[in-house]
């Protein structure tokens, strides 16, 4: 019953925080508003989202989300090092396969969207099965090392919360 | 203030929409829907022109904001005049729809067709220089629907072709439009007209840069040499129908000509005086020229008429250059004319393409169906659009002629509208003997399969309807021309209108 | 309070202006594309992340009363960011990487760029 | 500024009429495009230029910029947006009817049905 | 001191915009010019920002959003383009 | 009856042959008939009074303004050419139900006729100079008609046009003469022109009236040089050559410089023109006449030459030619109604109508052969016929008229009548004297009496005239005559006046007759043999030049290159918008300029360098696009730096949906711009182009740096914006309130917009060519494998709810802050938008349920009815309320009409950007696209992936 008018809780509670980030101030006259939103768009775009990805640790969630904003500020000052500093010849990019554990795609996206966001990675593409993520390195001398740490840094937290 | 103003925009503009919520896929309601519409439409114009004809012009202030700061619709005899031509034109051409099922070959015809009645009505009511911009695009954008309505390679290189030009026009008329907002800070054409006298001189240069620019854009829409380059291939190309419609287009740019340059940039503004009448003539004769010649060198029926089209204009712009109230009482009734002529030719050529399989005018045919018929309509056709009696086009040309006198050297305009007459019957002498004679020259062959034998008489009462406007006009022109010397007599003296705004006066 | 406030707010700019110059210097600096991509997606995210806490700073402190609508940019920027990243590099890959030059990947299909599945008509 | 703006709209009114007059439908629509920025940006400026005084009325607003050509460039801006949308698509059925996307109708009509 | 480092920062930014304008200019393909396009809206949205903190007023940001939609928005248009070129399939 | 009557009746009787042919030949020609009859009957009963001397009016009021009424009038002239048009009417009428035959549409041919006798009879009738125009040009239209008769002919076709073009450019300038006639009159009544002659003739325009009127009746007459038509008008069924070629329409021209007699003629240069013209062509037609083969050309020729006497007779200027004139107008009419007709006998029933193929007729058609002989006899000026009286007063007022040494005007004259008798005699020798042959393509007899009835009552006519010419014409030529004078004659008629010179004169004419028909057989052998100038062929190759000329003026003008058209449009608007600046006066304004900052520079520097790349780098279409956004992403902060940040919203929405729009397009597009103009026309280009930059740049320069002229109709919206439109932001008040009637009309083109998309959508995909070339359409790049990503999935099912919720805040906010209908639109299409470029179209669009059409017509629709709902408070249209509501537990919060208005803003935009979306997918898919069932290409989780199908 609950699903029906809440398919996408954490969506709804995202649209009514939005709301009121929007409105740029706390009424209750505005939660009201934000409230139906909430409830109403989820609804009007459930069709878009079929499957209902359970969420199961907000905790660790937030946790994982303060680990990626740190590693992105460091990320940054890394990147900084190699756009300013390092000579072009020095440079060594390269190509690696991270295969997956995960299985769930929001899971996998939201690994891909944290290669990207830290450092000298981009998730560049997916392998066709979905169980591999291409990455392209910035500067790696040791590419191994590279999947090594998004495992276990990044890919380990994930399975925990999703799966 | 009576609302019955803006029935000719809203009526149209609601039907519109309603077509295609309702009864997009049901083409039967969607024609008598269409119709009683444009029957309303016409039966709302005839009471505007009764409204105008008893009183001054009228004002009315949308959203009730006083001029100049809203927008205002303002009914005088010159625009209920058009919106009536309108009407009809339009009863006419959305009976030859019906008949010949032209609106089955496409989508959406009737809501276009509505839309395009909205665009061209609201341009003729307003009384808002920015509206007129916006009313443009409106008729504009529903004519590009019409004008590829059913397709084809060639039609939609042509349309292109339309767009472009004429998004080129409304460009320029916005540029137009912000010049003169910048340097009069107005766009209430009353309020223009009260400003643009009152200048101070250092503006007079730009002033007129605006106002030649105007007189450009609405040369577009008129065909006026040498903006006349969009027309051929459209009218020619499009449904002819929907060429038919066209007819009152290039009117719209007539009417705005004639607005703007006796209401804001009249002959006696000190800052502007008579230099667009200066421009105007030369490009009037020009305009008549290549017409005229036009109809002699064409060498397909639809694409002769679109030059008929052209040389029409050029009369009336020549009629209309002195910008005098004789000469445009003339015009007016020329422009009437002119109007229900050029579309029932285009209706005519229509009847001729759909039964020939062919627009050329020298590829062998053997007679078409109703070859009589048609011959006698084109007949009447041509006699109306090249001004011979006994239709209203030699009353029309006999009143410019005779207007014409009056306003200064009159030889060289008398000469062009002479000779380029005698163009365009040898060249519509040589179309119609093509078409309508020269297929007897072999004996008649079976009409082949491919060309249904269109026998349906809607077809030919549209057609009807429109030669007799001609008599009709040919007829009362007596009481016509009185009206119409009233009606150049209103345009020409802006004071009413301006009065009739209440605009509030400057606090010096 | 304030002055703290101001403080803050300055080294904020300051951090983000050059962050985001780097970001734009990779840019031009990196030699292809593929290394372009990394500099924009990472400095120039946190340059503007670091302007708009600037602002939300800003405003809470200094100006008119907090406002939060930097907080939602910055959280679309970072939601899209890779979402971006992700589409140009696959372009880059379909336009312009030798296939032969991408890892295996190891579990038996293509990489969906390279896939020619999708061709398929069925 | 006034002299950038000038010749920022000039400097895109030459570019939009150039590429307006190449034989081809796209450079056409994107010159068209170009176009309607030049003439909004026009339009803009027929209201002079004012900085960070943008036309929300609030308590302590002292002054604010000419409202009414931006509400024209609104209404041009969406207006053209439709001429645009059809114009591509229009470029589009003829390219596929006749084969090919010049807009010039010279020479035989090879494309007539 | 905060207009020091205001300045500071649209100098950066503005300056990013030129080295953007550059890799649109001078490429050696489409994507990375969309890469250029794509920070070059980010370098829009910061100076944006960074004029509503001169200016004072918050008026600016909902601009600011959706310069970040729409850059989003066509960035991905632009790379399924090149690489399916029907956007919507 | 009423001379108005009398002038419709052959008009109403035009419009029953037609109708009434299916009953039969005989029913149709009898309405004919009785509608001619009765016309007659009407002239008739007005004769006494008219030979009284008295002159019928009526008047009708037309057009008092122009002074065109339709006024007629009756008087002796008119009784005379009424009374022939009307009376030789009737027998073509009778002989033509025989001569054509049952194949020939015998309804429209009496339809043509009786429109053309209405025409003549209008004319003669006119007592108004425009009207008669009128009457004058119909005739043209109605000969043009009956000459084109017989459609399969192209002598036919050919001779209308001809007779057509040739007519009716005299009418052209005969309309300009009587203008200027009536202006210098001061009516266009002839009866006060006629009354004018001493104004007129002192008028300086009296020589170009003249000379245009002249030029009307000499085309109309086929006066020298216009003689050329005439002869080719003969391809027309014979009984239209009796009826127009003789007897009436020829003699329009006749009767008008007749009936202007009085205030055109004694002047020199009416003398000289008229009398010069004349004789010239009396003698000219003469001897061709006697050259000719053919029955009817000969004819034609001779009746230009008798045509060419009458003109000269008018040209005299005297009261005696002026009766000679009108005498000799009745003789020729008879004698040559009757030869036209007779001629059609021979033609019928020998098959054939050329001299050559003819002769000894005489014993077969004996009626004919007399009828000829009396006719032809006439026409020789042989007594005791009507022909011979009028050309002994021919001969008379030349000798008069050359009495001052004008010797060769007595000579010519002469001549003229010579080949007049020479060609006379010939059609009696060579066509029925003679031995009869045995190879006439029929078997000629005489027809039936139907057929020889009229012309026989015509020869009749002649021998009767010709006896007593006093006692049956004078009193008709004494009151035409004295209306052609304006004044009383004196008609002398008679065979014997002794032996003046003009007897001597007459007798060596006869004499020449004879020997030059003796001598025929040589002459004609010169007269082939000397190269003289065609007519026709002159005027073929002139018509053919011009037309020629015409077709390569308006082709080559309207080539159909749309870059041309464009480039004079840039170059013309340039032009005079600095032709107009340039002679006014310009004060160069003094507003304090905007301070010039770093940062905007960049943006300048950005927008510019974009722009000239877009010129060099554009044939890569879509590097284009990217260039063409950073110019858009530049002009939007442009706005925003400049305080207007509605605009900027707008414009970046607006830019992003057209990018997509493109890029669906450029997907079937060739994606490169082939390189094809020259460097030249690039330069062109470049400068033209140029100019239009500068000159822009320029205005804008100056309009930038000056203050308004008066105070701006804005502050009135920046003052009323909150108390009036309840709304902080100005802009959308302005959009939704003050101006909503533009909004109005602007979402109608953005509907308008998308259901135009749509429909050609279906028209290209409903079959045809678009529809072969999308079935076999293979994608013209390398396409990647995967279609939509996973990830692109994933981040849109975030992206889209919150992208929703702008959307309803941006809405919302509108009316005071930026924002509104429009842009929150634009960012929920926007929001779609990315939900179907990451799950695709077909997928997206199959998990809703909205109808785009129902959206953009519920859009207008409803900001329609908002307007129209001010109506019932009895406000004007779009008359805006606001209030501000309270319902628990939100906030109060205001609610304003303006806000629905804004509803179908929003609405019609949604609904128009998703049509088109949908539109071009359609396209797509056509063209082979498949459609995906699953959302994403690979799901890991799902138990099987991979799936994916139609
Ligand atoms: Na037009
Ligand atoms: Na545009």
């Amino acid at each position: 019953m609950l699903r029906r008018f809440f398919p996408h809780p954490w969506l709804s509670l995202l649209l009514i925080l939005t709301w009121l980030l929007l409105v740029n101030g706390f009424a209750w006259g505005s939660l009201v508003f934000a409230v139906i939103l909430g409830v109403g768009i989820p609804l009007l775009t459930a069709a878009y989202w079929p499957d209902r990805p359970a969420m199961r640790h907000p905790v660790k969630f937030t946790a994982y989300i303060l680990l990626v904003i740190y590693d992105i500020v460091v990320a940054n000052i890394a990147v900084a090092k190699i756009v300013l500093f390092m000579p072009r010849a020095s440079l060594r990019p390269a190509w690696v396969s991270v295969p997956l554990d995960l299985r769930k795609p929001e899971a996998i996206s939201l690994l891909a969207g944290t290669i990207t966001m830290t450092p000298g990675t981009v998730s560049a593409d997916l392998s066709a099965d979905g169980r591999a993520i291409l990455v392209h390195c910035l500067h790696a001398p040791d590419p191994d090392a590279v999947v090594a740490d998004i495992k276990a840094r990044y890919e380990s937290r994930l399975k925990e919360m999703f799966e | 203030m009576s609302h019955w103003i803006i029935a000719p925009v809203v009526l149209p503009a609601v039907l519109g929409p309603l077509i295609v919520l309702l009864m997009r896929n049901d083409l039967t309601l969607q024609r008598v829907f269409s119709l009683a519409g444009t029957l309303a439409l016409l039966a709302i114009s005839v009471a505007l022109l009764a409204a105008a004809s008893s009183a001054g012009p009228e004002v009315y202030l949308l959203g009730n904001w006083p001029a100049p700061f809203g927008i205002v619709l303002v009914l005088d005899r010159l625009s209920a005049l058009l919106v009536l031509l309108t009407a009809m034109l339009a009863v006419a051409v959305l009976l030859y729809v019906i008949g010949t099922g032209w609106d089955a070959r496409g989508r959406h015809f009737h809501a276009l067709f509505q839309f395009q009645l909205m665009g061209i009505c609201g341009a003729f009511l307003t009384g808002d220089a920015f509206n007129l911009f916006v009313f443009f695009e409106v008729l504009l954008i529903a004519s590009y629907g019409l004008m590829i309505h059913a397709g084809g390679g060639a039609r939609l290189r042509a349309g292109v072709q339309y767009i472009a030009y004429n998004l080129a026009g409304s460009t320029l008329f916005l540029f137009a439009l912000a010049t003169v907002y910048s340097v009069t800070g107005t766009l209430n054409m009353a309020d223009l007209s009260v400003k643009i006298a009152a200048l101070p001189e250092g503006d007079a240069a730009l002033i007129r840069v605006a106002g030649v620019l105007f007189l450009i854009v609405f040369a577009v829409k008129g065909a006026l040499v040498p903006m006349q380059f969009w027309l051929p291939n459209t009218y020619a190309l499009a449904p002819g129908p929907v060429a038919a419609l066209f007819a009152v287009m290039t009117k719209v740019g007539a009417y705005a000509i004639l607005r703007f340059f006796t209401l804001m940039f009249g002959p006696d503004v000190p800052a502007t005086g008579t230099f667009y009448a200066e421009i105007l003539y030369p490009a009037a004769l020009l305009t008549l020229v290549v017409g005229m010649v036009g109809i002699l060198g064409a060498k397909g029926l639809a694409r002769l008429v679109a030059f008929a089209a052209i040389g029409s204009m050029g009369t009336l712009f020549l009629g209309m250059a002195p910008f005098s109230p004789q000469t445009t009482a003339a015009v007016l009734y020329y422009l009437v004319h002119s109007t229900l002529a050029t579309a029932a030719l285009f209706l005519i050529a229509d009847m001729v393409l759909e039964r020939r399989g062919t627009d050329t005018l020298a590829a062998p045919r053997p007679p078409i169906p109703q070859n009589g018929l048609i011959a006698a309509l084109f007949f009447a056709g041509a006699i109306a659009i090249a001004g011979l009696p006994p239709l209203s086009g030699f009353v029309g040309k006999l009143l410019i002629l005779d207007a014409l006198r009056n306003t200064g050297p009159y030889v060289l305009a008398w000469s062009a509208i002479l000779i380029t007459s005698l163009i365009a019957v040898a060249g519509l002498a040589r179309a119609g003997s093509l078409l309508f004679w020269k297929a007897y020259e072999s004996p008649p062959e079976p009409v082949p399969h491919d060309i249904p034998p269109p026998a349906r008489a809607l077809p030919f009462v549209a057609v009807g309807l429109l030669l007799a406007g001609l008599v009709a006009m040919t007829v009362l022109a007596g009481p016509i021309m009185g009206w119409m010397e009233e009606t150049a007599a209103q345009v020409h003296d802006p004071r009413p209108w301006i009065d009739a705004h209440a605009l509030p006066q400057e606090e010096e | 309070m304030e002055l703290i406030a101001e403080v803050v707010v300055s080294l904020l700019l300051v951090g983000a202006g050059f962050f985001g110059l780097v970001g734009s210097f990779g840019l031009l600096k990196l030699p292809d594309t593929m290394t372009r991509l990394h500099a924009p997606t990472k400095a120039t995210t946190l340059g503007v992340g670091g302007v708009l806490i600037a602002s939300m700073v800003y405003f809470a402190f200094l100006g008119g009363g907090l406002s939060w609508h930097e907080f939602l940019i910055t959280l679309f920027l970072f939601l899209t960011a890779p979402v971006s990243a992700l589409f140009i590099a696959k372009a880059q890959i379909h336009r312009a990487v030798p296939p032969a030059d991408l890892p295996p990947t190891g579990t038996g299909a293509e990489w969906a760029v390279l896939d020619g599945k999708a061709e398929a008509r069925d | 500024m006034e002299i950038l703006v000038a010749s920022a709209i000039g400097v895109i009114t030459m570019t939009g009429i150039y590429l307006v007059l190449r034989l081809r439908a796209f450079p056409m629509v994107l010159g068209m495009s170009l176009l309607t920025y030049a003439v909004n940006l026009f339009i803009f400026a027929s209201g002079r230029l004012s900085i960070d005084m943008p036309p929300i009325l609030s308590p302590d607003g002292a002054a604010y910029v000419d409202p009414l050509p931006q509400a024209l460039v609104l209404t041009s801006i969406v207006i053209s947006f439709g001429m645009t949308a059809v114009m591509v698509m229009m470029a589009l059925g003829a390219f596929l009817e006749t084969g090919h996307d010049r807009i010039d109708m010279t020479g035989p009509q090879e494309d007539e049905q | 001191m905060i207009e020091a480092a205001l300045t500071f920062a649209f100098g950066c930014f503005a300056v990013g915009l030129l080295f953007t304008l550059y890799r649109v200019a001078r490429s050696d393909g489409v994507p990375d010019r969309v890469l250029a396009l794509d920070t070059m809206v980010v370098n829009v949205i910061a100076l944006m920002v960074l004029y509503g903190i001169y200016a004072g007023t918050t008026i600016y940001f909902e601009a600011a959003l959706l310069f970040a939609m729409t850059g989003f928005v066509s960035t991905i248009a632009y790379a399924k383009f090149m690489l399916r070129g029907d956007i919507i399939e | 009856m009423s001379l108005a009557l009398i002038a419709a009746l052959p008009f109403l009787g035009a419009l029953f042959p037609g109708l009434m042919i299916r009953a039969g030949r005989g029913p149709s020609a009898l309405a004919a008939a009785a509608a001619n009859a009765l016309a007659l009957l009407g002239l008739l009963i007005h004769a006494p009074a008219v030979l009284r001397g008295e002159v019928i009016h009526t008047r009708i009021e037309w057009l008092p303004g122009l002074g065109m009424d339709a006024n007629f009038f009756l008087d002796g002239l008119g009784l005379l050419f009424a009374g022939l048009i009307l009376g030789i009417g009737l027998l073509i009428i009778l002989y033509a139900r025989y001569y054509l035959s049952k194949s020939d549409p015998m309804g429209q041919f009496y339809t043509y006729l009786m429109l053309f006798q209405g025409a003549m009879v209008g004319i003669v009738l006119s007592d108004n100079i425009l009207v008669l125009l009128v009457f004058w040009e119909l005739t043209s239209l109605s000969s043009f008609l009956l000459i084109g008769y017989w459609k399969h002919l192209p002598e036919g076709r050919q001779g209308a046009r001809m007779a057509l073009i040739v007519t009716a450019s005299g009418g052209l300038a005969m309309i300009a003469g009587m203008l200027i006639l009536g202006h210098v009159a001061g009516s266009h009544d002839l009866s006060v022109i006629l009354t004018q002659a001493g104004a007129i003739q002192a008028s300086e325009w009296y020589l170009p009236a003249l000379l245009l009127i002249l030029l009307g009746c000499f085309t109309k007459s086929a006066q020298f040089p216009f003689h050329f038509w005439l002869p080719h008008a003969m391809a027309a069924p014979t009984p239209v050559s009796a009826y127009l070629h003789s007897a009436t329409m020829v003699k329009a021209g006749l009767f008008l410089m007749a009936r202007l007699w009085p205030v055109l003629s004694g002047t020199a240069e009416w003398f000289w023109l008229v009398a010069g013209a004349g004789l010239i062509t009396m003698v000219i037609g003469a001897v061709i006449g006697l050259f000719k083969d053919d029955l009817k050309a000969l004819l034609a020729f001779s009746t230009v030459s008798h045509l060419g006497l009458i003109t000269m007779l008018l040209g005299f200027g005297t009261k005696a030619a002026a009766v000679a004139a009108v005498f000799h107008i009745i003789a020729h009419a008879s004698f040559k109604a009757a030869l036209f007709m007779a001629a059609g006998i021979v033609d019928h029933e020998a098959g054939t109508r050329d001299i050559k193929r003819l002769g000894g007729l005489r014993t077969l058609m004996p009626v004919t052969f007399a009828i000829v002989a009396v006719a032809a006899l006439s026409m020789a000026g042989i007594p005791p016929l009507n022909g011979f009286l009028s050309k002994e007063m021919m001969l008379e007022e030349v000798l008069h008229a050359g009495a001052g040494g004008g010797w060769l005007l007595v000579v010519l004259a002469t001549v003229g009548a010579a080949f007049s008798v020479a060609y006379s005699f010939r059609l009696i020798a060579h066509v029925f004297l003679g031995p009869v042959r045995s190879d006439y393509p029929h078997h000629p007899h005489d027809p039936g009496f139907g057929m020889w009835a009229a012309p026989a009552l015509l020869a009749v006519l002649v021998v009767l005239i010709g006896l007593w010419p006093m006692t049956l014409a004078g009193g008709i030529v004494a009151a035409a005559a004295g209306a052609v004078t304006g004044g009383a004659v004196t008609v002398n008629i008679h065979h014997w006046h002794g032996l003046v010179p003009a007897l001597f004169l007459s007798i060596v004419a006869v004499g020449t007759g004879l020997v030059l028909v003796g001598g025929h057989r040589r002459l004609d052998a010169i007269w082939t043999a000397v190269p003289r100038p065609e007519a026709k062929r002159i005027f073929d190759a002139i018509v053919d030049a011009c037309a020629a000329v015409a077709r390569g003026f308006t082709d080559g003008l309207h080539n159909g290159a749309l870059t041309r058209y464009l480039a004079i449009f840039t170059l013309g608007v340039v032009v005079a918008g600095v032709w107009a600046f340039r002679t006014g006066t310009h004060a160069p304004g003094d507003r304090l300029l905007t301070e010039i900052a770093p940062v905007p520079v960049v943006a300048w520097v950005a927008l510019v360098i974009c722009s000239v790349l877009l010129m060099v780098l554009h044939r890569d279409r879509l590097l284009a696009l990217v260039l063409i956004a950073v110019v858009g992403l530049m002009v939007s902060i442009t706005f925003i730096y400049l305080s207007a940040p509605d605009l900027a919203l707008t414009q970046i929405s607006v830019e992003v949906v057209t990018v997509v729009l493109m890029l669906l397009a450029l997907n079937f597009l060739p994606k490169r711009t082939p390189v094809e103009s020259g460097a030249s026309k690039r330069l062109r280009d470049l400068i033209v182009a140029g100019a239009a930059g500068v000159g822009v740049a320029a205005l804008a320069y100056a309009l930038m740096t000056r203050d308004f002229a008066f105070p701006t109709i804005s502050d009135y919206h920046l003052a009323h914006s909150k108390s009036g439109g309840g709304g902080t932001n100005v802009v959308n008040v302005i959009l939704v309130d003050f101006r909503g009637y533009d909004t109005f009309g602007e979402i109608t083109v953005v509907g308008i917009a998308a259901l135009l998309v749509f429909a050609l959508t279906e028209t290209l995909l409903r079959g045809g060519r678009a529809n072969r070339r999308l079935l076999a359409w293979v994608p013209d790049q390398r396409r990647a494998g995967d279609r939509h990503p996973m990830m692109a999935v994933i981040a849109t099912r975030m992206i889209l709810p919150v992208a929703l919720v702008v959307g309803v805040y941006i809405f919302l906010r509108g009316h005071n802050d930026p924002g509104g209908g429009f842009i929150a639109g634009l960012v929920v299409a926007i929001a779609l938008l990315m939900q179907y470029m990451a799950s695709g179209f077909a997928w997206a669009d199959a998990r809703q349920r909205l109808d785009y059409h129902a959206l953009i017509g519920a859009g207008v629709f409803v900001a329609g009815l908002t307007g129209i709902g001010a109506w019932f408070a009895g406000r004007p249209f779009l008359t805006s309320d606001y209030g501000y509501v309270r319902i628990p537990p939100l906030e109060e919060f205001e609610l304003a009409t303006a806000a629905i208005f804004d509803l179908g803003v929003f609405l019609t935009v949604v609904g128009a950007v998703m049509l088109m979306l949908a539109s071009l997918t359609r396209i797509a898919i056509r063209a082979g696209e498949t459609v995906n069932i699953e959302p994403m290409d690979v799901d890991p989780s799902a138990p099987s992936h991979g799936t994916e199908g139609r």
